[in-house]
């Protein structure tokens, strides 16, 4: 049996994509913003500043651990360790290309939306455990936040799944192999990737950690290793949701084809999912940031019913076809 | 049965005892915590386990379906309601003969249902005779066989929906 | 159809921004690399004070009158002279300055006495507490001193920023 | 955790600051909650209270410059004018016209690298990130061009009574031109980027609304008082300076509300570019000061006089007794009358809001506390 | 009975669903608030939803009928928290207390 051996391998490439990711879009991030103001973002510590994350993560595993007062303990240690573990268990099932893929399941959809909901109950535990008003209002927000754009994002989902007829991420990504689906669903992408935006609690809608109202939201008591696995957490977090994207409407791994295809396709996959990831950045560090309520009507006034629309036209259209 | 394969077999043995564990941890948190946060994280928990004896009784898509409701949607809405609600100030006052007699009216009907448990005869159909169900399976199940249901579940859900927006409007006069 | 319009201007606003941002992620850098680029400081700057070099005389200008001292508003100078045994000469009402000299153009000017001169025996800035104003300069009888074109200025403690002007005068000459 | 809640356990307090990002400094604000949304805020003052009246009492008015600029350090330049104009009334001194004209473009441009500053500052409070950076790009222009003249770079300590310390050159005048040209193209950036995107005009819009009678109870001053749509500019009504000499406008907004702050605010920079390139054209030869003795004596008697600063009207009021330090000296300082609108301004909006509503008093907390 | 793997048994699945039958009706007694009612009730419904699969699974695996009711049971429960929930803000709000004891008048 090569089960195991197999699974040991997977388990290590995939924390060691974590790890790197994580460095790699925290100095990617520090560089797109600092272009967009036009500095130069990190210089210092290595080439054009390439091993600052690495400094800085040696800087927080080094950090006392300072617990505030009259926390609820056990809860406030687990919130990180909650928070970071669904956001790894999610690639298990994520498609990098044709045979680098951990396990296809044939739930591999609804297994990346419930480890992507389980999050949020760390934010909760972070917020409520730290005794903090600012933390208590950074998780009011984040609970709230996260429960009405799962409901647009599902729906906006569902459209592709009835054009495709299966919840397998790998079966998704054959499905579109001349045209991806962003072309016939314009809308669906929209949504979909407005609400990870949304999930992920990137700006403009980074409620629950707004820096100047509520100082850092529902981290603001956690310093050292349990401010990195948020952030760590973070940082995959919007991977998942990118390469989520990327697989159900940017065609995955496929492209041009290029040598042993059924590996390489990890190279058009990981273009296709740091260009939404650039994306992203972009909107952060161009837009102001909304406020709740704007965040929640926009919510269930226009997105979930642009998407039900969405998803009652798309099922039209696929019977008559 | 190879000595590797057998050796995957105790390997998952011994994962789903340790899900048995954080199920069982759970519970226990959900029912004797104090503090509702505790209890909803208990609560959490134990979804997760129930979760994963669904993956051993064969259904990834209900285990994936248990993850995403129970954690995503229900500890979600429940956490929610004790930010709005506040019940930390709870105080527990009994005492301890109090708390014991608490028991009884779980421990009667779980011996019960446990000496049921036993005393069936029950007629174990192996399982590998038949191929796996899928969602797809569930999918046409749901909408042929148990149409009716269906409809008079999501009529249900209808009416959750507006009641709960309307009695949760009720209090508010400003 | 005012929703559909307001949707409609509002994505158009929202790419606009983007296409801001991305024009000036493509532009080159408006930011210095400090340690390793240098501006050049105005020739204006202002540095702590420090004495002129007369020329002439080689040594500094400063007659020890404690004019800068009086005229600081942060109470930042000391200067001590030798003493000298003169008679003190009003200056306005209060009895200060004990001594000061004009240049000629403002003799006439009421409040000034003749010019005495003392030996300077000590002249100690406290940059700590010196925030550039310039009122020493500009009252100085002598123009005998000046900013320097001193920046990076740091120290340990707080006597590291006490500035013996007369020692560095003499270091620098 | 333990909420500190009212008795009847529906609000709860919240302290924003005195560290905090969004107070700009150390100002803290207690704001009685009701879920996100505020009911009182009490701000207390008081974290970096100075005591620069009294200091002023017990100095020559000379040595008062350095302090006038520690007020308020974003517009240094207006504080001075309004001391030195003061001086100048009381002593009956007549500053020679270049100096009145140099006077008019370095007050004008520290108004623009102000307003640049708070441009930033509130987009940041809003959770934009890079207009901020944008602003700072176009105040270092303004601040290298200050410090090629004055020395320094924030507080400046330029004027003198009688006059500025030290004459303008060309390049200055040039630098000055490129940079009126180089501004008049980014302020259309700023309106792409801001003005018109739609969510800074739905974090702004109708938000905090002063009306006029509002504005008039509280005795709001500058852009606050301006954005309810009251034509009151202290460089019109109550002329001081070279300003009656000028062409420029009052701009005035309708509704009160955050929007016509920021909006009154950008006009404004339109219009010190005007003021400093009329000033620019007609810029006067001759002197730059007249000497007068560096200690000056006052005649008994008191003098009110008000300038406008980019946040409002400030003025000094200063009674002498004869003798070469003040008797008494009261400053009016324009952000102290602004914040004390903050309180039923933030009445019913959400935290959000109040930083929106915050930010767009400008507020200088040093200013505040003096 | 072909396996001596005990997650492969039938017997396990329904000890366990029986505990935490027991475990939720003692959290139902226990619990003074509505919110810790409501995750006993929970509790008991997952265990009747374990009880299904694993009786499908053993019992009848060529049928799907477990697994509908497992769902049906999630739906029920989502369905039954969100009503209870919107019960408990109410009488929160109308009675600053979510404890079962201090609301025990009915007049409105």
């Amino acid at each position: 049996m090569i089960v195991l051996p197999r699974l040991a391998l997977s388990i290590l490439m995939v924390l060691g994509f974590i790890a790197l990711n994580g460095m790699m879009l925290v100095y990617m991030e520090r560089k797109v913003a600092g272009h967009m103001q036009r500095r130069l973002g990190p210089m210092e510590v290595g080439p054009h500043g390439i091993l600052q994350t690495l400094v800085d993560g040696i800087k927080l595993i080094g950090k006392q651990y300072i617990p505030p007062y009259k926390i609820d303990r056990p809860l406030y240690l687990l919130a990180p360790v909650i928070c970071f573990v669904p956001v790894v268990l999610a690639f298990i099932t994520l498609p990098f290309s044709e045979k680098l893929q951990v396990r296809d399941l044939n739930v591999g959809l609804l297994v990346i939306f419930a480890l992507g909901s389980m999050t949020v109950l760390s934010l909760f535990m972070a917020g409520w455990s730290s005794n903090n008003k600012y933390s208590l209002i950074g998780a009011f927000r984040s609970v709230s936040q996260s429960l009405a754009y799962e409901i647009p994002m599902l729906l906006s989902v569902l459209s592709i799944v009835l054009m495709t007829n299966t919840l397998s991420l790998r079966e998704i990504v054959e499905a579109q192999s001349p045209i991806p689906h962003i072309v016939f669903q314009p809308v669906a992408f929209l949504i979909f990737f407005i609400c990870c935006v949304a999930e992920t609690n990137r700006a403009p809608f980074d409620l629950p950690e707004a820096e100047s109202e509520l100082t850092a939201g529902f981290h603001t008591e956690y310093s050292g290793m349990g401010f990195a696995l948020f952030f760590l957490a973070e940082y995959t977090n919007i991977v998942v949701v990118c390469a989520t994207t990327t697989v159900l409407f940017l065609g995955g791994w496929k492209g041009i084809p290029l040598p042993f295809m059924q590996y390489t396709g990890v190279v058009w996959f990981l273009i296709k999912l740091y260009l939404l990831v650039f994306v992203m950045m972009w909107f952060r560090w161009t837009y102001p940031r909304v406020r709740i309520d704007q965040l929640l009507n926009l919510s269930w006034k226009v997105l979930t019913p642009l998407a039900l629309i969405n998803l009652v036209v798309t099922a039209v259209v696929l019977k008559i076809i | 049965m190879t000595d590797s394969l057998f050796d995957l077999r105790i390997a998952g043995e011994i994962i789903f005892f340790i899900f048995v564990g954080v199920s069982i941890a759970g519970a226990v948190i959900a029912v004797f915590s104090k503090r509702m946060t505790r209890a909803v994280l208990g609560l959490a928990l134990y979804a997760l386990g129930i979760a994963v004896f669904y993956l051993y009784l064969g259904s990834a898509f209900i285990s994936v379906m248990q993850l995403l409701i129970y954690v995503g949607a229900i500890c979600v809405v429940i956490a929610f309601a004790v930010m709005l609600a506040d019940p930390s100030k709870q105080s527990d006052k009994r005492g301890v003969i109090k708390g014991l007699l608490v028991l009884i009216p779980g421990i009667l009907p779980g011996l019960g249902l446990g000496y049921l448990v036993i005393k069936t005869d029950w007629i174990i159909v192996p399982v590998g005779r038949f191929p796996p169900l899928s969602a797809a399976d569930i999918g046409r199940k749901l909408l042929v066989e148990y149409c009716l249901v269906f409809e008079v579940i999501s009529l249900i859900f209808l009416v959750a929906v507006i009641g709960s927006v309307i009695v949760a409007r009720m209090g508010r006069n400003e | 159809m005012r929703f559909i319009n307001e949707v409609i201007s509002g994505s158009y606003s929202l790419i606009a921004g983007l296409g801001i941002t991305i024009k000036a992620f493509f532009s080159p850098i408006a930011t210095v690399q400090y340690p390793r680029e240098v501006i050049d400081i105005t020739p204006s700057y202002r540095g702590h004070i420090e004495f002129v070099h007369d020329l002439v005389t080689g040594k500094p200008k400063c007659i020890s009158c404690g004019t800068c001292a009086m005229a600081c508003p942060s109470n930042c100078i000391t200067v001590e002279g030798e003493p000298l045994e003169i008679k003190r000469e009003p200056f306005h009402a209060t009895g200060w300055p004990p001594a000061i000299s004009i240049p000629s153009e403002k003799k006439k000017a009421p409040g000034y006495v003749e010019r005495l001169e003392r030996p300077l025996i000590l002249f100690e800035l406290d940059f700590a507490k010196c925030s550039l104003c310039g009122l020493c300069i500009e009252v100085c009888p002598e123009n005998a001193i000046q900013f320097s074109k001193v920046y990076n200025l740091a120290g340990y403690c707080r006597q590291d920023s006490r500035i013996d002007l007369k020692n560095r005068f003499e270091e620098i000459s | 955790m333990e909420i500190s809640a009212d008795r009847d356990g529906n609000t709860f307090y919240l302290n924003m600051g005195p560290q905090h990002p969004s107070t700009h400094g150390v100002l803290r604000v207690i704001l009685k909650m009701n879920g996100e949304y505020i009911q009182e805020a009490e701000c207390v003052l008081g974290y970096i209270h100075r005591m620069h009246e009294k200091i002023g009492e017990s100095m020559f008015f000379s040595q008062f410059y350095a302090y006038m600029s520690r007020m308020d350090y974003l517009s240094a330049m207006a504080y001075n004018h309004g001391y030195t104009g003061l001086i100048e009334k009381m002593a009956g001194i007549e500053p020679p016209l270049r100096a009145e004209y140099i006077r008019v473009i370095t007050v004008e441009l520290n108004r623009i690298s102000s307003h640049l500053v708070w441009l930033g500052a509130y987009l940041l409070d809003l959770g934009a990130f890079t207009p901020i950076m944008y602003a700072f790009d176009d105040r270092e222009m303004i601040l290298d061009l200050l410090e090629s003249i004055t020395g320094s770079r924030l507080t400046y300590s330029y004027f003198r009574f009688g006059g500025v310390c030290k004459d303008i050159d060309e390049d200055f005048i040039r630098g000055t031109r490129a940079f009126i040209k180089k501004m008049r193209s980014r302020l259309k950036m700023y309106d792409t980027l801001v003005t018109k995107n739609v969510i800074f005009i739905g974090r702004v819009k109708d938000i905090g609304i002063i009306s006029q009678d509002m504005a008039r109870r509280y005795g709001a001053t500058g852009p606050v008082l301006r954005g309810s749509g009251i034509e009151y500019d202290i460089r019109k009504n109550e002329p001081y300076s070279v300003y009656p000499e000028f062409d420029f406008d009052i701009p005035t907004g309708s509704t009160g509300d955050a929007r016509d702050r920021y909006l009154v605010r950008v006009a404004e920079i339109e219009q010190s570019l005007r003021i400093i390139e009329q000033a620019l054209d007609r810029l006067p030869d001759g002197p730059y000061r007249t000497e007068i003795p560096p200690f000056i004596e006052l005649e008994p008697g008191d003098c009110y006089f008000p300038v406008e600063s980019a946040r409002g009207e400030f003025g000094i009021y200063l009674v002498s007794n004869g003798e070469k330090r003040p008797y008494r000296m009261k400053l009016r300082t324009p952000s102290f009358s602004n914040l004390s609108l903050f309180n039923e301004l933030t009445k019913g909006y959400m935290i959000a809001d109040a930083v929106s509503i915050l930010g767009s008093l400008d507020l200088v907390i040093p200013e505040i506390d003096r | 009975m072909n396996s001596v793997l005990l997650s492969e048994q039938l017997i396990t699945y329904l000890a366990l669903a029986v505990f935490f039958f027991s475990l939720g009706i003692v959290g139902l007694v226990r619990h003074r608030t509505l919110i810790g009612m409501l995750i006993s009730v929970e509790l008991i419904l997952n265990a009747a939803g374990l009880n299904f699969m694993a009786i499908n699974r053993f019992l009848v695996p060529d049928s799907a009928t477990g697994w509908i009711f497992t769902l049906f049971i999630m739906g029920i429960a989502a369905a039954e928290a969100a009503i209870v929930l919107s019960i408990i803000v109410a009488v929160y709000r109308k009675y600053r207390s979510a404890d079962v004891d201090d609301v025990c008048e009915l007049k409105g």
